[in-house]
Order: structure tokens, then C-alpha cells, then sequence
């Protein structure tokens, strides 16, 4: 690993690190969220490689100054790739002393500490339970503390302006970022000209937020603070820019219709931390994507199931609450055999849980969450930008093998940004699709006879002269589509319905791994835990130890290599962030007596800890 | 691309296509499936699926561009029987199926048909939030006032005291009145007929087609076996005194020789009166498109349940913007105003940056 | 076995209870739990909560009979700030909890707290359904017109065209007008007021609460994060003019000096009038008992948002058999006429045969 | 296996059979239901042991005489014990073509064949296709073929009353009744009883019915039908009756309501094959019995988590669908931690699938079909008895564990009946329960803090005065039950969840078994396979194989001497009327590579074929 935190350099000689995780953490109204997607914008602008996690208190906005209200961001930037937001930042920035409390015991020993002293005030300090202001004695001791009077600079910045105080004092998350420039020597342009834009119709408020940047940024290099580098990251050639998970599922479903020419129609129902994806595809209707805020999520996924059957890509998205509510539909979509896609965002449970924390506790509940026997596949995204890969694959299995297709993700994808290297349209794959045009026995057309090679039955929509059918949620006699009460008929439609997502394992790429050849011992993930594994295999085989690693991306139906694989070293760990979902499905699969690495915290994974706990097994 | 930046179909046309033989030449016959028709003999589920087969092909409109929409019930196996695209759903989700289907193809004309149960217990808030956006649905609720398919329980249209399976010592529940609700729902057609009603409710079927937007049709439906005679007083034989025919611009008169009508009271409330002793400038004259719906909503409540002088035909009619139909004008403007989706442009837009 | 051949508690009494130090000093404190109140500043959620607590101690009912059942929502989270019994159970279903607790236990006050969203979006249908049970709840709906704790989606009432995360190009839905749904779902209870109305919301409380049955309130309710001002025209400061206080048994005025009025026209439309024009004798009478529900529902439908004229006030209450009352005299008159669950005989009931 | 099928004897001399399976088969119209039930319980009445398959048409009733509105019941009885209705019926009873049609393939070679002669006209015929009437021609040549116009003699004997036509030739499946009570020597006398009690208030129609079932008895006599007898079997002693699963379901919750002195609120939506559950409770109001048609399967459960927490035992009752509805609040009731009972009686799947017929697949969402994590215990019966037990041990488990439990039916068990020796209520369990009455923390109460041997939270009803407190779906701090967003918090409260449920395996019975000592090979089972694996395993050691079997009652968690106990067989066979749902926990959760042996066609297996079967691994 290497050292984010170092003697600093001056404005003129800048330190050079190679990274440093930084966390900008204040109340809920302070702006954190923005200052953090800043900085992050103007490190990627600089060529960094970078990860943030964004990590906001569930739900309501709590009463300011409380420790429920704190509000925090963190990224993580590097003159190399990286693949997690960082474990503990050397780098903390304190708006207030909840946020102070709430985020000190995360930063590093000896780590950089800047605070708003003004806002260290009784009545703030008594409302998170702190007697005695921290910033004085010395239990800040083990830190290099920074002091900056940010409200009172903030004002006298901006006191040419017509803003009141109150308005005024606003702009100090912009002061601070200021500072923070300053320090790590990234430019103040992109985010002047930002803010011009963003407060075009405010320009008060785009002047405020400007000089209060500027007077950051000026304090720093008056005061001679700490001053560092980072180098651009040698990234593959190409144009990159950043992404959330979320905006690349959007991106990905935009893009599936077009390669699919099918088009898109999204049925939805808000939820945290699914929302975004609604509200990002309900900008794109010069793509002709349908969105409909829905009554609830079962009229969602009805919606997205009666738009197939018309010949649209059905999408709905959700998290976790919300995919309970559409097992019923679901079923019904596996009956139908229609192409629709479900994205579950996943989010800490059981039941209302904690709502804006990330988990990956709805594996089994994707599996196995219909009555009857109702196989679908399962494809998860395990980074923010393979959500857009996620999606597209998605598609594509869902309107090759007229299925439902669940694609997980969760709340850490959703919301962390990574940079994207943007795909050129040619090289994204064709889906083609043929909607059935002809009676396929003799004058008739029937619905249910499949596809040789795929299983998948015809999809005829209205509108097609000659093939109107009717189908529904009974079972259906093979071929024909009657309603069945046949026992074998079932019997083999069951089977059938089995075989059809069973041979999908053909279709999709085998598991890859990487790591030494000569290792005992894989790591097995999948989803999000992604980057934190590969951080920790990196770091273990940096310090000599043989490991190997792989990712699933399909979790139903496995790569056809699976069991091949797994059986090649002597332990298989499964690190997940559930009580051991997929190590479940591999034991009953391969009989394979893996080692499930668990937690349940609503939280990412950390490197460092993983590391320790794969160590263990080495 | 097509004019709306949306993909074109990979392989066929969307477009208005001639039926089997040409929209004109279209027969009951070619409505008619080739299922089996499975209800009990007597029910009057008969007679409703003779009507809309009857009516749909003078419509004009060509066999392939219709849908039926069901959720789970004896009413619902209706799409089975109709050689036309249809989709037998889940209990109580019809509508938002049918939501889903026009809103991606406003070109076709959807029919959902639901049950008592279907429709206004388990899927209540389905149908009441499709008559709110107005969406492009033709919507019959076969209300039997029972629960047919699950072999007879209590609904929430039965009458309060009902015994029943499930209610041994009887219900404790005041029934919904389905016109009523799809009013307060701000439904823009609201209308109610019965299964045997030879006449009307073809007729029904033929004003409902014709109004864009959420039709709701309330059909009393007779089930000869778990609740045989609930609409005796109204559709019985000898029983047309009790019919209410509601007709546009004329006075709402019923009875033996129309004697009687339906008058407000100074309070704002409906009675029911001798035309002889009242004086025909003192009935109501049934207004469909009135812009304040409380006068429907005021004839709806005139009978508390079908076995006193019940209003039947179009409660209400009214043009209100269409769901679909916006969010296609919304696709319109948004590629005129925008340029069709360009997904390049679209994947490379935001701060980008480059590495060489 | 009890009287009502009901298992008796295992270890405590279920009758009136008296509360911390007796029924009759409980005060405000008394209701306020130890819980920090987390919605933003200058929520509305704030003053209902304040008055709320202020009214219960009144009622002369011990607090540990008081249930608070909420759904999923910025408004929901209310149960949590009573120091009463509470559930915060999920999204939409609050009224069916409710209506378990209430009908297991009559001697409770059970209380449901719902948004626009929790209420009338996922929640609409088992709303409706309890409503037309008459189960014995008060219902709070807070309508701020806006999704508040997922950030600010449109609901269910917020008005056509409006721009918000999911309708960037504006909304395509009529809203519902949930004093017009809750009268045609058969509310015996129904009753407008807002969150700011120092007087009159804890006066309607006071109401709803002696009420048995449902009763329901809509609360109009300012977000001030996501949807501020959206009451401002007739909450504001300035804008009393367009309150329109119901008063039952007294003529429908308001504006400056009552010179407005109500009147019905004689196709049975609401008008809004000058009094001194038309005549105090022309103008409508309150009377929110009145026999057919039409009147009060015409009073519903005079503002079409809370943008004009709008009544507040108790549109319509009238007595009718509570639903859990039902089951309980169901229950004791099967105890009386088969006399109380005996175990034994049940089991051995029906064709038996015995093996020696 | 004894013959079922034997050279007849006289009225006088009858021949002694040691068991038979006959299949009374019709119109739905045709009352086959009611026949079927009458000669079983006249057979119950004679002491014979028995075993019954009702098979209906699915849902609707379809057009007379068409195959879909064949309606069939068997019935196995014998003068031993019995595990099954029998695979194949030696008795046929087919009053329509249809009957024989749909019916013909089951029936023994050599099977007696009775059918209504006068219903072979040639619009029957025609409608199911027979081109030529097969009672002529030589296609039945491999029964015992016995034609009766039954048509013809019943309204014969009828001719006395005012009922028409139509009204008299209804009681013709009486008259059969008579033919069949004859042949194997039953007694009229019961039937008349119930017939004049039925009818009571009908006398036309009751003494029709009795003068069809007299002349159908008289006409066995006078055209000397074959006879048989089949003795009482030797049951242990004690008082009897029958009961089907759904019966026993009701009775056992009543029973449970009475031994833990807690009322019982059912919240419940109507949905086949469970609704007769609904039906049942709502008849005992006198026992304090709640029962609620509420509007959906959603509002039905959060009717019954409501009542729970205000002091009932809550319940719902439904199938797959209706259980997929209500995973969500499943899940709260998991955060809650409410005693609750979710009773699932499965159908075939899936989505509406074969809502008549039996299944076992809905396994897996039972166990995982939440989303989050969110453990609970299942229990499954495993004949219609048994359902009695399983509401009683759900119940306990629910109110000691403060936990919702799902217990799993089916179709088969909840429609077939069988011979139950009453209990006596002295020897019922105890569920001793009790609701907090204090503060557990000085002056306060934490409605989380838990019992140490359980790990049960207290349960404070309203009207407890100082108890009072809020409960919801968002994490709950260990303790207090505030709301807490606490990382590690989250992480232990998901570890106390589980292990309270995992604790459950030290309070439940251990997994017995039976067989052959030495037996190699255990054949594992779980549910309403009970019968048919008992009955093929018992055919097997008649016959000299070695083979052990068991049976799951507590599915989750498994008995904690499940493991050791597989581990002694070198294989374990595992047959399911699904795809292999327990073989995946078995195999997950001991690694052992199970043979599955599967059957999904909304019928219960066939002893025969089951025997067949295990006999491969033998
Ligand atoms: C989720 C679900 N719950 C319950 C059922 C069982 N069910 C099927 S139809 C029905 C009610 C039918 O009543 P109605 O809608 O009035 O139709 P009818 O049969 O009277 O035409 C019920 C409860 C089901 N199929 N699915
Ligand atoms: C099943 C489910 N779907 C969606 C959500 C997300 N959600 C929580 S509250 C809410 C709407 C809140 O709106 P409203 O009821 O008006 O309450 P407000 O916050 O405005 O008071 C939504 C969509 C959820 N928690 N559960
Ligand atoms: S049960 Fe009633 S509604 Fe259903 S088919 Fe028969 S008569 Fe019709
Ligand atoms: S978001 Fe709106 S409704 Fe929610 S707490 Fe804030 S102001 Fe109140
Ligand atoms: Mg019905
Ligand atoms: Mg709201």
C-alpha cells in the first residue's frame, strides 16, 4: 500500500504522492455531496484515476448540527488505477463537530485534519455531546489539525454581495473545496465556469460561490498550507468521463434499445436508491424512452410486462422493498416468456433497513423469491461503470431468450463514481431482434413453439395481421399455447423453462481469473465487492502471497467453467456483504466447502480488511 | 431512427394494417376464438362476450390492433375467447397491464375486463389511478357481487348482511358503488348496463369505443351459482319500472309510461317523484358532459344497490387529455426540440476528458 | 374462557387502564417521546405533530390505548415522536395494519398517519377499503402534494404539468381529490384542514376523534424542501379569502366580511356568489349530516385545487356500524348461542368412530 | 403389494379383499365429490383405514360432458394402514364418456369398469371424440366392463315425486353410491341419515336421493354384481374421525389459540386451494375466532402482523401467489419480531400454473423469497392429520420466539382426508405465553431486549400502561429498538436474527428415521410425499431390499441431528413434486451429493413408480 500521508511540500515544490482519499464531511446542508462531486470532476479533469463513495444519512433531512444529520463524501484519486474509495482517508475535512465525530475515528493516524472552527460553537458542540471543545486539549493530538475560520472568511468574501448573512455563510463548502484545491494543486477553472453555469439565472449566488473559492484558495497559499501533488494516472488511451452506476444502467438500457431497435419503456416506482435511474431515463424521450412514475411497484413491473408484450423492451427498477412486491408479476413474466428486465438496486434489509446503505443480501431472494418453479437469469454489476455492461447484457439475454432477467446492483454502485472509458457505438454489441411476422403451422401461429437452437418462443405483437394470440399466467400446452391441465404437459413445460435459462451458460463469457498460477487459494466475489477484493489480492500478492481471483457476473446461469474452475485450487473464499448468498448456491452447485468471508454493515468492504481475513487463509 | 428518436421496428410495420380480409368485411365469426368457452351454463358472462363480439367489428378498426386485458376471475378468461391479441394477467392488475400496453401503442385499442373482486378488491388502486391519468382503456367490471372463481365468497360490491362462504353469520361491509368511485377517481366516461340488456349494451360498448380515453363500464352480470337473481328487481322480467335509462339532454324519466323522475331537491338532493304530480320542467335533465361531475355523481348515489330505481347508461362523458397520447407528444417535441437520441453524443456528454 | 368465549390474556388486564399519574392530568409532555425530531426545519410535519399532542391529552383516554400506525414517508415517520404505542410498518399499508389492531382490540385509539404518496399511491386501495369497512381509525393524510422522503417524485395529487426529478417535462396526471375519493369510498368521517390552521386543525382532530368509525382528514401540509408554497393561496398570510370554513347548520359564506357564498344552480352545480347579490336565503346551508352523501361531495368538487375558493371543514359525518363493533357482537352472540368454544367437542365434532 | 383385484364373490360368500382403489369419475355437474366423500365415510364408519385424492377441474366449470369438466375423487381403503389414495384405481365408476375418457389409462388391467350406459348417446360421445361408443367394440376388453342405465333407473325410481326430469336424474350418482355399497358390502343406513339431514328442508329431494341409492343397492343384489369385503383395519385404539389438511389447519390453530390462551385473528384473502381454511375459522366465532376477508393478500397479513402486535396470534392463509405478496411484509414481521403464522398451502406454478393441483415448489421462497436478510422457521406437513400438529408447533415456535413462521401444506393435503385419532386436549402442548407487564430498563421499557435463552424480545400489548413504545422496519439498536443507522449495529443485529431461528433446532423433535439398519441408502422426504415414499419404501422391504427412509417436519431449521444422520447412508434420495428444492439446502448446507428424483405434474407420485425408482439406487 502505498503512503497517502507524507511531509508536504510547498505551493512551488509540491510533495508528490501517488494517492490520497480524502473525506469532506458536514451537515446535510452544507454541501458536502456537491463539494465532493467537484473535486472529484476537477481530479478526473487533472487525469487521475479515482473512486468516491458518497454516503448520506437515510432518508430525512435530520436537525442541523446533529450527529443523524451529518452528511459525508470521500474520494479516492491516484496516479494509477485504483479500484476502491479507500479504507480510512488521510485526508478529513470537518464542516462542524458532528461531522467531526462521526468521521475522526476513521482518519488515518497522523492524518490531515481541516475543520470550520467556526461553527465549534457551544450550542453545536452540546448538540452532538461534546463538553469540551476538541479542537482545544489534546485528544486531536495524533492529527495534523488545520484551523480555518470558514464561515467568518466565507462572509467577508462575499460581503460586496447583496446576500444576507445566512445566505451568504452558504458558500463555505466552497471555500473549503478552495482550500482543498489549493492543497492537491488542482486548478479552480472547471469549477468557476460550473458554477457559472449551474447559478446562470443566480448570478449573486455564482459570485458568491466564486469569490468564496477563490478566497479559499488564497488562504492556502497566504497561510502556506500543506501543499501535495498528484500525477495523472496512466489510463488506457481513449475518452473517458465519470460515472455513477446508476446513470450507466440508464446509459446501457438507452443503448440496448438502439442496438436492439427495440424500444424502451420503463415503468417504475421512486425508491432509494433506485430513483435516479427513473429520473435519469425520464430526460431521454428524444430516444423515445417511455417512463411512467407507476402507482406502485406492481403496477410497475405490469406496466413494463404489458409494454413487451407490444413489442417494447420492458424495464422496471427497484430496490429491494420493491422487488418483494413484484415476485407475483415476475412469475407471471417467467409464464409469459417475455422479455422484460428487473433491476434491483440493493440496499440494507430485511424490510425498511437502511435505506441509503449499500448490501448484497438480495441474491437468493432474486434466485428463489417466485412460488413455483420459475428459473430467470441473474446478471450483477460489480463497478459503476459496469452497470452500463450489466444493462446491456441484460437486454440481450432477455430478448434472445424471451425471459425476465434480474440484474442486480446496490445502493455503493448506484451512487460511487468511477471514470469511464466511453465505449465508441460501433464496437457495442448487435442485438438483433426479429419479431415473428407469419403463422409458423400451416394457417396458424403458435405461440409457444421454440426456437430450436435458443428455446425461445416467437414474440408476435399486436398490430401483426394474423397472429393474434392470447397468453396468459395458467400453464400452457407446449407448442400451442392452450391453456394445460395436462401432468406431463407441465411436467415438460417445467423442464423446458429450466433447460431454456440452464443452456444460457453456452452464451455468456466463461469466468475469468486472475493471480498466481501457483495459488492454493481463490477469492470468489460478486457485484460490488469487486473492488475491494481485487484491492486486496493486489495487495497481498504485492507483499509476495500466491492468491488468485475471479468475479462472477452471472450468477444464473454460472459460466460453464465454473465448477472447472473452483475445482482447481484448494479453498474457495466468498467475501460478501450478506451472510454467505452465493456461497449458499456454490455449495449446493459444486459441492465445494467454501469459506464465506460476511458482513452486514451497509458498508463497502475495506481493503485493508479483507486483506487481513484472506491472509488467514493463505 | 423514426420522427419520434425512437427505434424502428427490427422487422414489421406498426402501422394501421388491414384484418383478415379487410377491416369491412370483418364478422362476429372472426372475434370468436377457437377455446372452448368454459362458464357455467346461465352465466351471464355469455351474453357480454356475445355483445363485444358482436359490436367490435363494426369499429372500423382491423381485428389485429385490439387487445384484451384481464386479471384472474370467471370474467377473466374473457381474452381466451376473443381471437384477438389478449393477455389473461394476475389477480387485480389488469389495468396497470393495460396501462403499460397503451402507453407504448397508443395505436391500439385496449379492453380490459375485470371482475368485482378482481377489479375493485385486490386491484382497486390499479383502476382508480388508470381512470385518473386517462389512459386509453376500455374498462368492463363484470360485477356479479361475488367471488365466482374462488367458488363464492363475499365481494365489495355484496351487500352489507351477505351470507357466504366466508361470512357464515354475514358481512359486516358497506359495498362500493363502482360509479361512484370511478367518478371520484375523475374518470371522463363512466357508464352502467347489464349482461342481458340486448340493446343497450351493445350500445354501451359502441360509446365507450368511441370515447378516447379511460371508458369504465359497470355491467351487472348475473352468476347463476353462487349468486343467482342479485339484479332480478332491475333486469327481471316485468321489472322495468325499476330502470332508470339515462339519455343526454333528455329528462330522467323511468316507469310504467315514464310516470315517474327523478327530481332535485332545494337541498341539492335527488328524489324520485310522480312526473304527473311534479310537472316535467321539474326532472332533471341528464347533462353527460357537464363540467362539474357532482350531478353524476348525485344520480350514482340515487340507488343505494340494484334492487331500486337504478340509473343505467352514460353517467358521464367528458374530453380530458389522454395519458399515451402526451407522452407522445411529449417524445414529439422533445426530438424536434432536442435532435433524434444520438447515443454517441449521449455516452460522450458531461465532462469528459481524454487520455492519448 | 372470557364471556366472549375468547381466550383471556395470559398475564394482564385489557380494560381502561388509568395512565402515568391518571387519565385526567396526562398533558402534552406526556405524548412527546424521547426521540429527536428529524424532519427539516419549517416542515409542516411540525405544527400537526404540535397539535396532535396537544389534543390528545383531552380526550380523557389513558395513553398506553393510543396506537400510532404509520407507512413509509416523511409524514410517516410521526409514530416515532408519540409516546404512545406505535408501528411504523411500510409503504402504503398502514390502513390494513390499522385495521388488524383495531378489529383484534375495539378498546384501542388507533391513529393512522399517511402521506399523498403513502396514502393515495401505493396505499390508495387499502385506504379506500378501510373507509368503506368503517373500521375504527382516525386517518391523517398529510398532503404536501410531493414525494418528500425520496426527494421530491410528483404523487398522486400534485397538480397536471408539474416539473419535478420524474417529470421533467411535466406531469400527464390528473390529480385525485381525496376528500372526493374518501366520500365515495363510503367515509362516514370526512374533514379538510392544513398544517398552519392554529385553531381549527386541532378542532377537527377534537372531531375526528369523537367519531367512532372512520374518520378521515386531509391536512394539507407545506414541504417546504421539495414543494414549498403549493398552499400559499390559501394558507398565506393575506389569502384568508379563499377559506371556506364548513359550519354545519349554517349558510356556506366566506371571503371579506362573509361576502361570498355558495349556491347551487339549479342543474345542481356549486357556485361561488356575492351574498349580497343573491341573498343570504340563496345560499347553501351546511349540513354534514345529510342523508345523501351528493351535497357534500359538490362541495368536494368547488375548487379544483388549493388554489381557489376551497372549503374546509367537515364535509359530511353520519353514524354507521363500526366494523370491529360488528365482529364483536358476531363473536358474543355465538358465544351465547352455542355457548363458548369448547376444544374438545369441536375436535370430536362431525362422523366419528371409535377403535377399541 | 396385495391384489386389489380378485374373482368376485356373492351377496352371501363375498370375497375378502385386503385393499381397494376406486375412482368415482363425472360431469362436475355430476356430484362425483359428494359420492366420493359418502362412501368414505361410510368406509371410516366400517373401520377400514383410508386414504382420499379429490381431483376437480381447475376453476371454472366447463361445458357438461366436456373433458375439462371431469371432476374425480379416489379412495384407498383397506384392513391395514395405508399411505397413499392409491396409484392406480382397480374400480372405475365413469358416468359419462368423458370420465371413461380421462380417466380409462389409470384403471388396472383387469379393472372393474362401471359406467352409466345411458350417458353414451352421441352428443357425448361426439364431444369428446369418441367416433364409435367404445363400450361396444372390443377396445375395454382388459376389464371387468359392468353397464348400468343408471340414467334410466334412477328417474325410474323416482317416478314418485313432483321433481322433473332434469331435478330427478341428478340423484343418479346416488344410485351408483348404492351399486358400489353393494359390491363391498357398506351399509346404506349412514348415508340415508345425512341424506334426510342434508335435505332436511328439501324432503322431495332427500327421499329421491335415498330411493336412487336404494334401487342402485337392489340392483346389485338382483343382477348379482361381483362382492366383495373388506374387513376393519386395526387401528390403534381410540376415538376417530376424518379430516383433511384444511380442516385439520383450522382445528389445530383453534387449538392452539386455547392452549396458549391468546386470540387467534385471521387475516386472509381468498385464493384456491386455501380459502376453506378462511371458511372454517369464520364458523368458529364462539372460540373468539377474528377472521377478516381483507381486500388483498397484502392488507390480509399486515392485518395479522397488526392484531400481533396488539396481542393475537396472527394469521394468513394462501397459496403461492398470495404468499408472493406478501414477502414484503413478511419481512417487517421479521424486523418486528411478531409471533405470526403464514400458512401456504402450494398449488402448481408457476405464476397461476395449475391452481387446482398439488406441488411442492414453493420451498426456496419460502426460505429466501425476502429480500434482505431475513430468516424465519418453516414447518411443513405431511398429511392431512398432520396439519393439526403443524398449526399447534408453528404457533409455539411463533409465540416463544417472538418470530413469524411459515408453515407449508399443499394441494393433496388440504383437499385429501384420512382417518385422525382425536387427541385428547389434556395431552395437547402447553404454549405457555406471556406479555411483558413491566419496565425491563429502570424505569423504561426496551421492547429489544432479549430473553437470554430464546433471544425472544418481550411483547408489550397496548393497554399496558408505561410500555409503551414504536416499532418499524428501519434497524433497530440491539436494546432500545430506536432507530440506529450504526454500522456495527446492523452487522449484530443480522447475526442475532439468525441466530435466534438457528437456536430453534435444540426446541424441535431430531429428524427420525426407520428402515433396515444396514440399509445403504436413506430415502429423505419432506411434506405431503409422506405417503407415497412411506408406501414405496414399505414395498421394497416386503420385497427384501434394504432401504431407510425420513422425513423433514422442520424444514428450517433442520433438526440438529439432520446432518449426522445423512452422513450414515452412502446415499440419500430425495424425491419432490418440484425440481429439487430441498435436495439444494441439503446439499448447500451438508455438501452430500443427494439423488433427486423429481415429478412437477400437479399430482402426487405414484408409490409404484417411486419404488421403480428408488429400486435404481438400491
Ligand atoms: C394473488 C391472487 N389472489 C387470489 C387469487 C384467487 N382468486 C382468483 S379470482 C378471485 C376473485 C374472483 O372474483 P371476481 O373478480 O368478482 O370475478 P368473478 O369470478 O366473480 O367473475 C380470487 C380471489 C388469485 N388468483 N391470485
Ligand atoms: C415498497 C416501497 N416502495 C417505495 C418506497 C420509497 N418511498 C418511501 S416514502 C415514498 C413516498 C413518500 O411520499 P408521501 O407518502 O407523500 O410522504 P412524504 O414524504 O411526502 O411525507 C416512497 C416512494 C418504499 N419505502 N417502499
Ligand atoms: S361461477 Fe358464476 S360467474 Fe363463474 S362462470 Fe359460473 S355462473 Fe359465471
Ligand atoms: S422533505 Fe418536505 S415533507 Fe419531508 S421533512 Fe423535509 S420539508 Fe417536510
Ligand atoms: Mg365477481
Ligand atoms: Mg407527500
Amino acid at each position: 500500500m502505498s503512503a497517502q500521508i507524507a511531509p508536504p511540500g510547498t505551493g512551488q515544490e509540491r510533495k508528490e504522492l501517488d494517492r490520497v482519499v480524502i473525506r469532506f464531511a458536514g451537515d446535510s446542508g452544507d454541501g458536502m455531496q456537491m463539494t465532493g462531486d467537484r473535486f472529484t470532476s476537477v481530479s478526473a479533469f487533472l487525469g487521475n484515476d479515482l473512486s468516491t463513495l458518497p454516503d448520506f444519512p437515510a432518508e430525512i433531512r435530520a436537525p442541523a448540527g446533529t450527529l443523524a444529520g451529518v452528511s459525508a463524501f470521500q474520494i479516492h484519486f491516484s496516479d494509477h488505477d485504483i479500484l476502491t474509495p479507500g479504507d480510512q482517508p488521510g485526508v478529513l475535512v470537518a464542516m462542524n463537530p458532528a461531522a467531526l465525530k462521526a468521521n475522526l475515528k476513521d482518519l488515518l493516524p497522523g492524518g490531515l485534519l481541516i475543520v470550520n472552527e467556526d461553527a465549534f460553537d457551544k450550542r453545536n458542540l452540546e448538540k452532538v455531546g461534546y463538553t469540551t471543545n476538541p479542537l482545544d486539549g489534546g485528544s486531536l493530538e495524533g492529527f495534523q489539525v488545520t484551523r480555518i475560520h470558514m464561515t467568518k472568511m466565507t462572509i467577508a468574501a462575499v460581503k460586496d454581495s447583496t446576500l444576507n448573512k445566512k445566505e451568504a455563510e452558504r458558500s463555505k463548502n466552497m471555500l473549503a473545496l478552495g482550500v482543498i484545491c489549493w492543497m492537491y494543486g488542482r486548478p479552480l477553472e472547471p469549477t468557476i465556469a460550473w458554477l457559472e453555469k449551474k447559478f446562470s439565472k443566480k448570478p449573486e449566488i455564482a459570485n458568491a460561490t466564486i469569490a468564496a473559492l477563490k478566497a479559499g484558495h488564497a488562504f492556502g497559499e497566504t497561510a502556506e498550507l500543506a501543499a501535495y501533488s498528484v500525477k495523472p494516472a496512466t489510463l488506457a488511451p481513449g475518452t473517458y468521463r465519470r460515472i455513477t452506476g446508476n446513470q450507466a444502467i440508464a446509459f446501457g438500457l438507452i443503448a440496448a434499445s438502439v442496438q436492439s431497435k427495440v424500444p424502451l419503456l420503463l415503468g417504475s416506482y421512486p425508491i432509494t436508491p433506485a430513483s435516479d435511474i427513473l429520473h435519469e431515463l425520464s430526460r431521454y424521450k428524444n430516444f423515445g424512452v417511455r417512463t411512467i412514475q407507476a402507482e406502485d411497484e406492481i403496477a410497475a413491473i405490469s406496466m413494463a410486462i404489458g409494454a413487451s408484450f407490444s413489442g417494447h423492451l420492458g424495464v422496471t427498477t427497484t430496490s429491494g422493498p420493491g422487488l418483494d412486491l413484484k415476485s407475483e408479476a415476475l412469475g407471471l413474466a417467467v409464464s409469459l416468456e417475455l422479455p422484460l428486465l428487473v433491476i434491483d438496486i440493493q440496499r440494507g434489509g430485511p424490510s425498511t433497513g437502511l435505506p441509503t446503505k449499500t448490501e448484497q443480501s438480495d441474491l437468493l431472494h432474486a434466485m428463489y423469491g417466485r412460488h413455483g418453479e420459475s428459473p430467470l437469469p441473474i446478471v450483477a454489476s460489480y463497478s459503476p461503470p459496469s452497470c452500463f455492461w450489466a444493462a446491456i447484457e441484460g437486454a440481450r439475454l432477455a430478448l434472445k431468450y424471451m425471459t425476465p432477467v434480474i440484474i442486480l446492483s446496490d445502493g455503493y454502485l448506484a451512487n460511487g463514481a468511477e471514470p469511464w472509458r466511453i465505449p465508441a457505438v460501433e464496437k457495442l454489441p448487435e442485438i438483433p431482434v426479429r419479431f415473428a411476422s407469419q403463422p409458423n403451422v400451416g394457417e396458424d401461429f403458435w405461440p409457444y413453439l421454440r426456437d430450436e437452437t435458443t428455446l425461445a418462443r416467437p414474440w408476435a405483437i399486436p398490430g401483426t395481421p394474423g397472429l393474434e394470440h392470447r397468453i396468459g399466467g395458467l400453464e400452457k400446452a407446449d407448442g400451442s399455447g392452450n391453456i394445460s391441465y395436462d401432468p406431463d404437459n407441465h411436467n415438460l413445460m417445467t423442464l423446458l423453462r429450466q433447460a431454456k435459462i440452464k443452456a444460457i451458460e453456452e452464451d455468456i463469457d466463461p469466468l475469468e481469473w486472475d493471480g498466481d498460477d501457483d495459488a492454493r487459494v481463490l477469492v470468489l466475489g460478486w457485484g460490488s465487492t469487486y473492488g475491494a477484493i481485487g484491492a486486496a489480492c493486489r495487495r497481498l500478492r504485492l507483499r509476495g502471497l500466491k492468491v488468485a481471483r475471479a468475479h462472477l457476473k452471472h450468477l444464473n446461469p454460472f459460466p460453464k467453467n465454473t465448477g472447472e474452475l473452483l475445482s482447481r485450487f484448494d479453498e474457495v473464499i466468498i467475501p460478501e456483504m450478506n451472510m454467505g448468498q452465493l456461497s449458499k448456491l456454490i455449495r449446493a452447485e459444486f459441492l465445494i466447502d467454501v469459506i464465506s468471508i460476511n458482513q452486514v454493515k451497509g458498508l463497502p468492504f475495506r481493503a485493508g480488511d479483507l486483506e487481513a481475513e484472506i491472509e488467514e487463509h493463505l | 431512427m423514426s420522427e419520434l428518436g425512437q427505434p424502428e421496428d427490427p422487422t414489421i410495420e406498426r402501422g394501421i394494417t388491414e384484418g383478415p380480409g379487410g377491416v369491412s368485411t370483418l364478422t362476429r365469426q372472426d372475434f370468436m376464438s377457437d377455446q372452448e368457452v368454459r362458464w357455467c351454463a346461465g352465466c351471464g358472462d355469455y351474453a357480454i362476450l356475445a355483445a363485444v363480439q358482436s359490436v367490435l367489428p363494426g369499429l372500423g378498426i382491423p381485428r389485429e390492433k385490439f387487445v384484451f386485458v384481464s386479471g384472474i376471475g370467471c370474467s377473466s378468461r374473457f381474452p381466451y375467447y376473443m381471437n384477438t391479441y389478449g393477455i389473461h394477467s394476475i389477480h387485480g392488475r389488469a389495468p396497470a397491464f393495460a396501462t403499460g400496453i397503451a402507453t407504448a401503442r397508443p395505436d391500439l385499442n385496449v379492453w380490459v375486463v375485470t371482475g368485482d373482486g378482481d377489479g375493485l378488491s385486490i386491484g382497486g388502486n390499479h383502476l382508480i389511478h388508470a381512470l385518473r391519468r386517462n389512459v386509453n382503456l376500455k374498462i368492463l367490471l363484470f360485477n356479479n357481487q361475488i367471488y365466482g372463481l374462488t367458488k363464492g365468497q363475499y365481494s365489495p360490491t355484496s351487500e352489507r348482511g351477505k351470507v357466504t362462504k366466508s361470512t357464515p353469520f354475514g358481512s359486516l361491509e358497506t359495498p362500493f358503488n363502482p360509479v361512484s368511485l370511478a367518478l371520484a377517481a375523475e374518470a371522463t366516461f363512466v357508464a352502467r348496463t347489464y349482461d342481458v340488456e340486448r340493446k343497450h349494451l351493445p350500445e354501451i360498448l359502441r360509446r365507450a369505443a368511441a370515447h378516447r380515453g379511460s371508458a369504465f363500464i359497470e355491467i351487472y352480470q348475473n352468476c347463476n351459482i353462487f349468486n343467482d337473481g342479485a339484479f332480478v328487481a332491475l333486469t327481471g322480467k316485468g321489472r322495468s319500472g325499476n330502470r332508470v335509462y339515462l339519455e343526454h339532454g333528455k329528462p330522467i324519466v323511468f316507469g310504467p309510461d315514464n310516470s315517474k323522475g327523478v327530481r332535485m331537491k332545494k337541498d341539492g338532493a335527488l328524489e324520485v317523484v310522480n312526473v304527473a304530480d311534479a310537472g316535467l320542467d321539474q326532472i332533471m335533465v341528464h347533462d353527460e358532459h357537464h363540467e362539474s361531475q357532482s350531478l353524476a355523481y348525485a344520480l350514482s348515489r340515487l340507488s343505494s344497490g340494484p334492487t331500486m330505481p337504478t340509473p343505467l347508461g352514460v353517467f358521464r362523458e367528458v374530453e380530458k387529455p389522454v395519458y399515451g397520447d402526451g407522452i407522445e407528444r411529449q417524445l414529439r417535441m422533445a426530438a424536434e426540440q432536442q435532435g433524434p437520441g444520438d447515443l454517441s453524443k449521449l455516452l460522450n456528454s458531461g465532462d469528459t476528458w481524454t487520455v492519448d
